[in-house]
């Protein structure tokens, strides 16, 4: 199984029935496929809505129904429209569950950033602060190295943060860690991967309790 | 989702002590049979937020008049003599608040800010206590958020989700109340199925909405 | 002519085509009554409309339209609902030209008081605090002496203010005077008035210009 | 009343060096035929305030390719290389901005606001030339009112009075906008006779709209 997709079916089982969820573009937007039989979350896209659906057939696309990386796709009954200060005040104010986003590092104070490189790149934060902030759970989903081997699980973040000790939790191919006041607690190791193998693979401190579960994908 | 039920058992969740946003201006746009419920179960020593008492005989005047608040926040008493009364007798706190203000301090307390600057009631009583802030050389008041445990609200129609829509002017402060209340409770006119509304005439996202009676009268 | 059409006919003449006016409850809603032909002006109603047309055939009430007194009023083709926050954004806003309210006092600094007389009659200040603030021009419509014949136009407010300078033109059975950076100017009198009668009647100093006009109603 | 125009005409009233506003989340709900009409005729040196600047060969993106800008005030712009590379070049002044942070800073500007205390961006580059400011133990940022010169938006339906619906995600932004610039130009799919739009679907009251185009593509 490919990583993201271990990542997303992970994330895909903490959601829970009700659960208004806003996914990130990329790796993020790949838990609506995983989603479990019988539980039904309410994606909320901050472009403007809740309700957001599957892409549309080539020929049923809506260019004002879009998600917020811009990609064609549908609204489900019971979906609702609004603009972009009501999106706000629904991830501001906690009205949003869970948002899931990616990383460029993350650390074990639950630190976040992923918007910028500077002097590379600098996309932009879009609504991944108010998100971070606002919502009550906040999970990283993210390939536990760089494509050089380089641990994006660190002591301490490096790059610009997009929120401050706002991880609760961090899901990557080869673990699940929480983000608790005594640092950085490893939940899950991926089915074949050793607790050595994932200590060996993050920078941040991990607390090890006696009670690590495999990952079930 | 959300669940629909009667009033008996909605206005169970409403404690002696809580603190209680009800929508609408001289009444219209109260939930009236939240509101009589309210009455007959005699739950006490409640807070209201509402633009104001109403009449006596008529919606959260009606509650005034059987003395289930301790204290009201509100714009203006004038029509109801008993919350005058009450308040020259001791026996009622009152907070008058402008219009305007109490409704961005209910926005705001939905939407997760920590307040905001208005210049309304500079150089008045409505300063009392306010911190005084100044920007680009012009002074406004620092005004807080505000919340309630419970909203009891009137909608025209809700659907299955509790998605709502508003009448005319019967809308004011039930769309900002909807937002800010830790439990939120619809008396609606009408109750329609999961799909029956357009995702663009939907005023409340149903996300926010926790249970759902319909009208009584 | 009563003391109360002559207010409301010269103030009606001072609105322009295309003005959104809000007219505060009693007196001012006078106004609306006597707007010349060809001048359309859009009426705003603080509890949540623009486009408030006149009162309905008793068979014809629409109990979730009424005004900002609670009476039933119509909505006129081309009128729009919102929110009590929205509502006062378009007030805050400065996207209302024109405002007319009443007075218990007025004075010659632009100060307004119409909410309250300490510990006799405390109605509150609904949304007259933010229609003074907000509004582009603010017009005070009141007889020009209580019923006791002591001026309403004074040095200085005693009672509680509802605003601070924001007055900008103040409209009696007497007079129309203009508050000005330099004090409070006469602009007219009423047909039949002198000149000094108004300034017998007056508390405030009054600048009196060369060329005072006799008020057109 | 919102008068009808051309889009050239329209264009007429935006000035090299002004700042506009101009609705849209990636180019969906963005005034496609007012943008080209501005690419034409080349006006230069504008500040731009919107979400994002969406690609090359879209929307507000041609106008950057074009070089109009010399300022923007956005939330992200990882859609648009040329944006980067004018930026890095010096050529170009980007300032970013969280999107709940923009929405609500538009929102305030409107509003008549001074400004308001968000918890967003606390802890990262956001903060930076902000004042904080604790409200019950909690800090937050205070973020400042913004407004613009011009608003340039696009409507589904507008009728003769200026009131506007918008459809689906591409309402984002341009609510907001149309309370917050001192013209307010729309760009309509639709425009309808007065009274075609019920009242409680209108999503922008037409007191706010000055200039009205037919859609142009």
């Amino acid at each position: 199984m490919d990583k993201k997709e271990v990542i997303a079916r992970r994330i895909a089982r903490i959601l829970k029935d009700g659960d208004v969820v806003n996914l990130g573009i990329g790796l993020p937007t790949m838990v609506a496929n995983y989603i479990p039989e019988g539980v039904e979350v309410k994606l909320q896209s901050e472009n403007g809505f809740v309700g957001l659906g599957p892409a549309p057939a080539p020929d049923a696309i809506d260019p004002d129904i879009v998600n917020a990386g811009g990609s064609p796709v549908t609204v489900l009954p019971g979906g609702a429209f609004f603009d972009s200060a009501t999106s706000f005040a629904l991830i501001r104010g906690g009205h949003v569950d869970v948002t899931v986003l990616g990383a460029l590092e993350v650390d074990g104070h639950g630190n976040l950033a992923n918007w910028m490189i500077p002097g590379k790149l600098i996309p932009g934060m879009g609504g991944a602060m108010d998100l971070v902030t606002g919502a009550k759970k906040v999970i990283v989903a993210t390939e536990h190295t760089t494509k050089d081997g380089a641990s994006k699980i660190l002591k301490q973040c490096r790059l610009p943060l997009t929120g401050a000790g706002v991880v609760d939790l961090i899901v990557t191919e080869m673990a699940v860690m929480e983000v608790t006041p005594d640092g950085l607690v490893l939940r899950e190791v991926a089915p074949g991967v050793t607790v050595e193998q994932v200590k060996a693979a993050t920078e941040a401190d991990l607390i090890i309790p006696p009670d690590v579960k495999v990952m079930e994908v | 989702m959300a669940k629909i039920t009667t009033l008996e058992e909605a206005v169970c969740n409403i404690k002696d002590g809580m603190t209680i946003m009800v929508g609408g201006f001289l009444g219209v746009g109260s939930p009236l049979g939240l509101i009589d419920a309210l009455v007959k179960k005699g739950t006490k020593d409640l807070t209201l937020i509402c633009n104001d008492t109403a009449f006596p005989d008529r919606a959260v005047g009606k509650m005034v008049v059987n003395k289930q608040f301790k204290k009201i926040i509100v714009t203006h008493i004038g029509t109801n003599p008993e919350t005058g009364r009450q308040m020259k007798a001791g026996e009622l706190e009152v907070e008058l608040v402008p219009q305007g203000t109490l409704a961005e301090r209910i926005r705001a307390g939905g939407a997760g800010l920590g307040g905001f600057l208005t210049p309304t009631g500079l150089g008045t009583l409505a300063e009392n206590g306010k911190k005084k802030i100044e920007v680009n050389g012009k002074t406004y008041l620092l005004e807080l958020p505000i919340r309630a445990d419970v909203a009891l609200l009137r909608a025209a129609i809700a659907d299955k989700k509790g998605n709502l829509t508003y009448r005319r002017a019967a809308r004011n402060f039930n769309p900002l109340m909807a937002m800010a209340a830790d439990l939120v409770i619809v008396e609606a006119d009408k109750i329609v199925e999961i799909g029956d509304l357009d995702p663009d005439q939907v005023m409340t996202p149903g996300v926010v909405v926790d249970l759902i009676v319909p009208r009584a009268m």
